[in-house]
């Protein structure tokens, strides 16, 4: 096996990659590339969850690897960006109550007093050594930024995308905090899905005008109803 | 068994439904469903000896106890009723234009599933469990929402599936948390809620704070607690009104009653007495921002929904008097208000109908000759305006008295704060009743309007739930009585 | 054994509830009549068991079930419940009476069903109130009361008018139950029990805090100023039978209330018997001031309510205060005035209700102004009135003056009271007391005077006809007690088992008649008999018009000049100029109006800013996503740093 | 009702009934001479009563049953009320007669008929009259209570008789306080009385009437009783005041000559009384009709003060 202060220090490094990321996805116009940087963000999280496997062996973070390349790297970002396609948007120039910078600075004091606090709750647990407290910080931190993202920018889908780094955040904490049964996180990708492909066909309605979603609506008709049964 | 054959009712049901393409049948297939799972709840309620464990897939993520099945009961009672209503408000959408005719079998199949979904929600015995079924529930009943197509509509929707999956997520940290407690407590993690609660005195305080926290960010949303209510009043408000009344009287259920679950769980530690300020401050605040709200309200939907706030806020501060007398008023409280509210949002549909007003519900209701054209809505509203401020002999009354008597207890100037506030709100429901019913058009103006001939199958649900209040309220049914006390007893209060 | 007849009653007013409503949509006399006929029947079952219970002085109390362990439906039929009991059932057998024809004269065909279903249903729960025998009941019952009398106010909602009245008096309906479900949640707390119990100390803030709500409750329902805006604005709004239902009945089941809670349950402090005389004594002065200068002969008929409902809350207060003092007779004495007079203010206030409503529907005004000349138009009616006025103006033989008597000789005992600063407080009040009952002569000289006497003011009363004989027999019941209890006073007291210091009304009043009989008898075998009918002189005017007359308003003028302080006027002018510098005067109006100072300095500012406050915080909700989802970020993150705070 | 008390009702009735007309003519012969005329005779007032009973009575056209009642019931109450007041016979109480307020309210109640016959006929001078008098009687009523009140205290009881007889058995002023409360019944008497400053009983101007306004539109037999019974209530007031403070001659035995004793002690001390009214009546201006409530203000004070000096010493 590897050793395993090289294993911390690359987990170390891709928390710098997360982080990287999530200040890109806050601060960026450009909506194609946010949605390549989410894509990004899911694939250190793989990487982050294979790491974690080789320090730890629970062939549980593997499968959750898995899943989570396979919907969160391939799946989901496909389909944002043909959406994207469809409503021919291309940048999201607007912020609302936050720009880029102060969002910035706003994560940082988010960040910190997220671990005071948490220093405070989590003592009792084995988690104790500073990564997995810094990484359970970072879970929270990186959902709260990604919230960031959800209200201070117009277009309903960087939101999406927002909340999908939000999800990201979850998996981070859980990962990092305890060990949850396959099942569960596999249900939850499962309504990760269902909720991103039915937010995105709304958001379609949102972000073009009505009578262009009448007409996209029946485009969708058949994808959405499978989905359901 | 019994979960399977929910299952496979609903799958029949679902089959059916793709196959035809009349309307009338979808009806009667959703009617038919919403039955059949009243009648398999009854039949739990009365012959099985609950708590029932272990089947379908073990003891591990399904159970029965009294309080799933009571929601589950509340939710086919409510299921049935707004499935009998939607025979003839559907149509008249289907007229006007405002459904289109393709999206119908999408509208059935939502409403099969959602019903489904419940159920299981409040049969889950694993807190992961039920937060994806709770959430599947947004996702469906969003879909309801914006199934009407106007850009206001899916706005609505969206709110509402933003806020509350955003919220979701961080109870699903807390879930993370509480899975954490009980690895550390318990040896091997779980989130089994009976298992939990089993060996909740055991569990650290401090993760349990914050386990509790953050599952009530969640499940605050869902309930429509401030500050996460936002997206209620406005989706209940653009929601077709049959889907109204279930968003009201049984979605909000489902966040209030994963709140109970938890809250019962950090009310066997000590935990709860730091909990305890903490659901008060954001109790009172639910109702005094709905109360408030509803003063200048104009819109009748948006009046109800706020009100459904209010009422969420009374359960909150019941519930944080943590007494087994407030939580029986809490779950009594919880019964009344589902129905009560399924009242009013039918007969505001009817009204809905009458005085279509479709491209702006945020606009003033433009109410005129109420008696004269729909004098059974108009009086349904009021009666049902009286029981949701609390009028005796309707059960609201009751079970806020009671919890105001439990208040007085624990706290004089919340009790005061409180009574301000339910006295607000009631102005505000008294204010737009006042106003509006009394408007009347211009002579000869007045006549072009036709009255909207309402549908028996509008008229027979909202008649049921009255009636069915009025028995509730005037009797108090001993075994419905003692049925709650089963409940309190199991949440070990 | 008796109960039954409690019971039967019971049932036939919710038969009478449900049975209209069965045939709502028939618009038929029969039906109404039924309905109505329910209340007189079971008014009299009533009557009778009151009667019985209230002489014997025997006290029944019976459960009817108990569905979970806190609450029993249970009522218990003491003296003072017998006695309100009675007031009750004689007010609402003689309403129901008048109804059936006055209904039949009104319109909304068969909404008018609805109307007598709300009205047995009224009056099922007043009967229900002054009945429970638990403090949960009394709320629940009172609740009733609330929503049905509310239903009855709001019969004619397509009127202006009837919506204005409608808001205050739900408002103010409201704000008393919540203030009364205060006092009874606070008395739970302390007590542990809905029961009425005796609480033996008053010293205990929470139990202050208890009388305080539910005083405040009771007087907002009793229509005690300040809190008494929704009374001029419901009464003339509902129709007349209710008006004198509500003014009859429910003020006094309010007055039921805060008496029942202050004899059974507290142990009356001093102080709250200064609190409820000085509420007393200011209802009854401005009341009857604000009375005379009303010209909608209801809404004075409603100021005046406030007015006796004061001299009743002096009563109380008196008896409050002679209790604290140790002065056990004139507490008595004093109590018994203030329920006297409630019984008696019961009686004439309906009589002037009903009757006014005679007059009302035969001239479709209320406008005093353009009555005039009923007198010989509406014989019967105006004789009635007549009683009525003679009564509220408090003179002897009437049983007005019979209860406001004993409050004047408690009064006038008073000053045995050992506290000097109560002594000077008892004389204010005694003054301003005796103010107000001579101004309501006054105001009685006026309304009788401008409706039925001198020459009709209006082509309306002009042709005004006398009403049907249901509307005259209800009224006459009324009448005949005002005579009867006026000038059997001492008899009834002595029946009942009261000593009181009444003069012997029955003597002074044969000694009236036998005066009259001597005069009479001397001017017939003295005087000439030659009588002439001329016109009235005029200053050399040839024919008299009605025009001439002395009006409302003129009459009392000079009273409203002399308390001109409490009539504030607003002055307003407004002026438009052709150009900047208002040099060019345009065009101007100026109007002169009284300013209703409970409304315009209390009512209107809460409203205003209440409303103000509320579109402040509706903004919350300003339709926008990102605003909503920023609220849910502050609070996640304010629940994180309670957290890291607590946990 | 015993013998006593019907001996008393009817000696009572007899003496006011008869008496009362002396002392109008006498406060008028007493006003007159001051003002330097002649006055008319000292039996004027019957005259005038008999002369009007002689004549006719014309009613409006447009007055009801008020109009043809009024001069009854006012007659009757205040001949009721008139028994209130022992004159020259003090029996023992009976039945409540006597009681303080009941006297009040008696006369109330004749003012009140008076005030609804006085708008009967639709006269404006009518009206004006009877708004008038209802104004005055309104506002003066605190001070009447105030007064009242301040007697019962002092002699600690309601019961006029038992006052009297308080009075009567010591023979002079019980209480010095009673001096002061004299001065507090004066006023009342000037104001319920309808003089100067309150009102002008001399006159008919319309500008100045109050009273007499009010009973404008009656004549005859109707009139006479209405000026009969204005007198009485003036004498009954008198007597009020002269048997609290002077209340000698005051029998409370029934012989002949003890009444016919009190009778003549009543007579004189009445007399006195009427020309001090004179006096006083003579020595005033009429007040504007809209000062009289400072006037009353005053005289409320005044009472006020008085008992609370009473009550208090």
């Amino acid at each position: 096996m590897i050793d395993t202060a090289i294993v911390i220090g690359i987990i170390r490094i891709l928390f710098v990659c997360i982080i990287i990321t999530a200040a890109y996805i806050i601060s960026t116009r450009n909506l194609l590339s946010v949605v390549s940087v989410y894509a990004l963000q899911s694939l250190t999280l793989v990487a982050i969850a294979i790491s974690l496997f080789s320090l730890e062996g629970s062939i549980v973070l593997l499968e959750i690897a898995l899943v989570t390349f396979f919907s969160k790297v391939i799946i989901i970002p496909y389909f944002i960006a043909t959406i994207q396609e469809k409503i021919r948007i291309k940048r999201d120039i607007e912020f609302h109550y936050l720009n880029p910078t102060s969002s910035l600075l706003l994560s940082m004091v988010l960040m910190l007093v997220i671990y005071m606090a948490l220093s405070k709750i989590v003592p009792e647990t084995p988690a104790h050594n500073s990564l997995f407290l810094f990484g359970a910080v970072l879970g929270i931190s990186l959902m709260l930024m990604g919230m960031m993202v959800t209200f201070s920018r117009k277009r309903a889908i960087t939101k999406v995308l927002g909340f999908l780094s939000m999800e990201n955040g979850v998996l981070l904490f859980g990962m990092f905090v305890t060990e949850l049964p396959f099942i569960i996180e596999f249900l939850i990708i499962i309504d990760l899905i269902i909720l991103v492909i039915l937010t995105a066909v709304l958001s379609v309605g949102i972000d073009s005008t009505l009578e262009d979603y009448h007409k996209r609506l029946h485009q969708f008709h058949l994808l959405k109803d499978s989905e359901e049964n | 068994m019994i979960l399977i054959s929910f299952v496979l009712v609903s799958v029949v049901s679902l089959v059916l439904i793709a196959v035809t393409r009349n309307h009338r049948h979808m009806n009667t297939v959703c009617i038919m469903q919403a039955l059949i799972f009243a009648a398999l709840a009854v039949y739990l309620a009365l012959t099985q000896h609950v708590p029932v464990f272990s089947f379908l897939v073990g003891s591990q993520y399904f159970f029965i106890d009294h309080f799933g099945l009571f929601e589950v009961l509340i939710a086919t009672v409510i299921f049935t009723c707004a499935a009998t209503y939607a025979r003839g408000y559907v149509e008249g959408l289907l007229e006007s234009g405002e459904l289109e005719k393709g999206s119908l079998k999408l509208f059935y199949a939502a409403w099969t599933l959602l019903l489904l979904l419940i159920v299981f929600a409040f049969f889950s015995d694993n807190f992961a469990l039920f937060w994806i079924f709770a959430e599947l529930t947004t996702v469906i009943s969003a879909m309801l929402i914006a199934i009407l197509a106007a850009r206001e509509n899916i706005d609505a929707a969206f709110k509402y599936i933003f806020i509350a999956s955003i919220s979701m997520l961080f109870a699903f940290v807390g879930f993370i948390f509480l899975f954490e407690i009980s690895r550390v407590s318990l040896g091997t993690g779980t989130l089994n809620w009976t298992v939990l609660m089993q060996y909740a005195d055991r569990f650290p305080t401090g993760m349990l704070i914050a386990s509790f926290v953050l599952v009530f960010i969640g499940f605050a949303a869902k309930s429509g607690i401030f500050p996460f209510h936002t997206w209620l009043p406005e989706a209940h408000a653009k929601a077709p009104s049959a889907v109204s009344a279930i968003l009201s009287g049984v979605l909000l259920n489902v966040g209030i009653y994963g709140i109970i679950r938890m809250y019962a769980i950090v009310h066997q530690t000590i935990a709860f007495t730091t909990l305890a300020p903490m659901i008060t401050v954001f109790g009172l605040l639910t109702v005094g921002i709905s109360a408030i709200s509803m003063l200048p309200q104009k819109n009748l939907k948006k009046l109800v929904a706020f009100s459904s706030v209010e009422n969420m806020g009374i359960m909150l501060v019941g519930l944080a008097i943590s007494t087994p007398v407030a939580l029986f008023w809490v779950l009594f409280q919880i019964v009344a208000h589902s129905l009560t509210k399924a009242s009013m949002f039918f007969s505001a549909g009817i009204l809905h109908r009458q005085y279509r007003n479709r491209f702006s519900s945020d606009a003033p209701d433009d109410i005129r000759d109420i008696f004269r054209l729909q004098p059974f809505a108009a009086w349904i509203i009021i009666l049902s305006g009286l029981a949701i401020i609390g009028m005796p002999p309707f059960p609201l009354f009751f079970s806020e008295f009671f919890i105001m008597l439990q208040l007085g207890a624990a706290s004089l100037w919340v009790l005061g704060i409180m009574l301000l506030l339910l006295f607000i709100a009631s102005v505000g429901l008294g204010y737009f009743v006042l106003t509006t019913f009394t408007q009347m058009s211009e002579p000869d103006t007045g006549s072009d309007i036709e009255p909207y001939l309402t549908p028996a199958s509008m008229k027979v649900p909202i008649i049921f739930l009255i009636g069915l209040l009025l028995i509730i309220g005037i009797f108090l049914p001993s075994h419905g009585m003692e049925y709650l006390n089963q409940i309190v007893m199991e949440l070990k209060f | 054994m008796i109960l039954i007849l409690f019971i039967i009653a019971i049932f036939v007013l919710l038969a009478g509830t449900i049975f209209p409503l069965i045939t709502a949509s028939l618009d038929r006399k029969f039906i109404r009549t039924t309905s109505l006929s329910f209340i007189i029947v079971s008014s009299i079952l009533l009557g009778i068991f009151s009667f019985i219970n209230l002489i014997s002085g025997e006290s029944v109390l019976f459960t009817v079930y108990q569905p979970i362990k806190l609450f029993s439906l249970s009522f218990e039929i003491d003296r003072l419940s017998s006695f309100f009991l009675l007031l009750t059932s004689i007010v609402s057998a003689c309403v129901a009476i008048y109804f059936t024809e006055y209904i039949e004269h009104m319109d909304g065909n068969s909404r008018r069903n609805l109307l007598c279903s709300s009205t047995c249903l009224f009056i099922l729960a007043m009967v229900l109130v002054i009945a429970s025998a638990n403090t949960l009941s009394f709320f629940l019952f009172w609740e009733l009361m609330a929503a049905s009398s509310f239903l009855l106010v709001t019969y004619e909602y397509t009127r202006e008018e009837t919506k204005k009245a409608g808001i205050f008096y739900f408002i103010m309906t409201q704000l008393s139950s919540l203030f009364v479900l205060l006092g009874i949640i606070i008395l739970f707390v302390i007590t542990n029990s809905f029961a009425f119990l005796h609480l033996a100390t008053s010293s205990v803030p929470l139990v202050t805090i208890a009388f305080l709500a539910l005083f405040t409750g009771f007087s907002i329902k009793a229509g005690i100023i300040p809190f008494h805006k929704w009374l001029p604005y419901a009464h003339p709004a509902s129709p007349s039978p209710i008006s004198a239902l509500m003014s009859g009945v429910m003020l006094k089941v309010a007055v039921y209330g805060l008496v029942r809670f202050l004899l059974d349950v507290f142990t009356p402090d001093v102080s709250w018997g200064v609190l409820i005389l000085i509420a007393g004594t200011v209802s009854a002065v401005l009341g009857i001031i604000y009375a005379l200068k009303e010209h909608d002969v209801k809404m004075m008929l409603a100021y005046s309510s406030i007015e006796n409902i004061g001299v009743i809350f002096i009563g109380i207060g008196l008896s409050i205060i002679f209790t604290a003092s140790n002065l056990p007779l004139l507490a008595t004495i004093s109590l018994l005035g203030a329920l006297f007079h409630s019984l008696n203010h019961a009686i004439f206030k309906s009589l002037l209700f009903l009757t006014a409503g005679s007059v009302v529907s035969a001239t479709n005004t209320r406008d005093i102004e353009h009555m005039g000349g009923l007198a010989h138009r509406m014989p019967v009616t105006s004789a009635f009135f007549f009683v009525g006025a003679v009564s509220i103006a408090a003179l002897p033989p009437l049983n007005g003056f019979a209860s406001e008597l004993l409050i004047f000789i408690a009064f006038f005992t008073s000053v045995a009271v050992v506290n000097p600063l109560f002594k000077v407080l008892l004389f204010i009040s005694i003054a301003l007391f005796a103010l107000t009952s001579a101004l309501s002569a006054s105001c009685f000289v006026k309304a009788f005077g401008s409706i039925f006497l001198a020459m009709p003011r209006s082509p309306e009363s002009t042709d005004a006809h006398e009403v049907p004989s249901a509307m005259l027999i209800g009224p006459g019941i009324l009448a005949a007690a005002c005579i009867l209890l006026g000038v059997f006073a001492l008899q009834i007291f002595t029946v009942v088992g009261f000593a009181v210091p009444l003069p012997d009304m029955l003597f002074v009043s044969i000694l009236l008649v036998g005066m009259a009989v001597f005069t009479y008898l001397v001017l017939y075998f003295t005087a000439s008999h030659e009588v002439r009918v001329s016109e009235t002189w005029g200053c050399g005017l040839l024919s008299q018009k009605a025009s001439a007359e002395y009006s409302g308003h003129g009459f009392s003028e000079p009273l409203d000049v002399i308390f001109s302080a409490i009539y504030r006027t607003r002055i307003k002018n407004e002026r438009k100029f052709f150009d900047q510098k208002s040099c060019l005067f345009k065009e101007g109006s100026g109007e002169i109006r009284l300013l209703k100072v409970f409304e315009e300095y209390l009512y209107h500012p809460i409203a205003k800013y209440s409303m103000k406050g509320a579109r402040f915080v509706a903004r919350f909700q300003n339709g926008c996503l990102d605003t909503y989802l920023l609220y849910v970020f502050v609070a996640v993150i304010a629940l994180i740093i309670f957290l890291g705070w607590f946990a | 009702m015993n013998l006593d008390f019907f001996i008393y009702l009817v000696i009572n009735t007899l003496v006011v009934v008869t008496i009362s007309p002396l002392f109008v003519s006498l406060t008028k012969k007493v006003k007159a001479k001051t003002q330097g005329r002649q006055g008319p005779p000292i039996f004027q007032t019957y005259f005038i009563l008999i002369k009007l009973l002689k004549k006719e009575v014309i009613y409006s056209p447009n007055s009801s049953r008020i109009m043809r009642v009024t001069p009854f019931v006012t007659m009757a109450a205040l001949l009721v009320a008139a028994l209130f007041v022992p004159l020259v016979y003090l029996p023992e109480p009976q039945g409540g007669i006597g009681n303080i307020i009941l006297f009040l309210y008696l006369i109330a109640l004749a003012r009140f008929f008076m005030a609804l016959a006085g708008l009967d006929a639709g006269s404006s001078f009518g009206g004006m009259g009877s708004s008038r008098e209802m104004s005055i009687s309104a506002i003066i009523e605190p001070t009447t209570i105030i007064v009242f009140a301040a007697l019962a205290f002092v002699f600690k009881t309601l019961n006029i008789f038992d006052m009297f007889a308080s009075t009567a058995a010591n023979g002079l002023l019980e209480t010095p306080t009673l001096i002061l409360i004299a001065i507090s019944l004066f006023i009342i008497i000037i104001v319920e009385t309808s003089r100067i400053p309150v009102d002008n009983p001399e006159t008919h101007l319309e500008l100045t009437m109050i009273h007499e306004g009010m009973i404008l539109e009656q004549s005859g037999r109707n009139l006479a009783l209405l000026e009969l019974s204005a007198a009485v209530k003036m004498t009954i007031l008198m007597a009020l005041l002269i048997n609290l403070i002077v209340p000698f001659g005051l029998t409370t035995t029934l012989t002949l000559a003890g009444i016919l004793i009190a009778l003549v002690a009543f007579v004189v001390k009445g007399s006195i009384l009427a020309g001090l009214i004179g006096l006083f009546e003579s020595s005033m201006a009429k007040k504007r009709f809209f000062q009289l409530p400072s006037l009353f203000a005053m005289a409320f004070f005044f009472s006020t003060l008085i008992i609370i000096m009473a009550v208090f010493s």
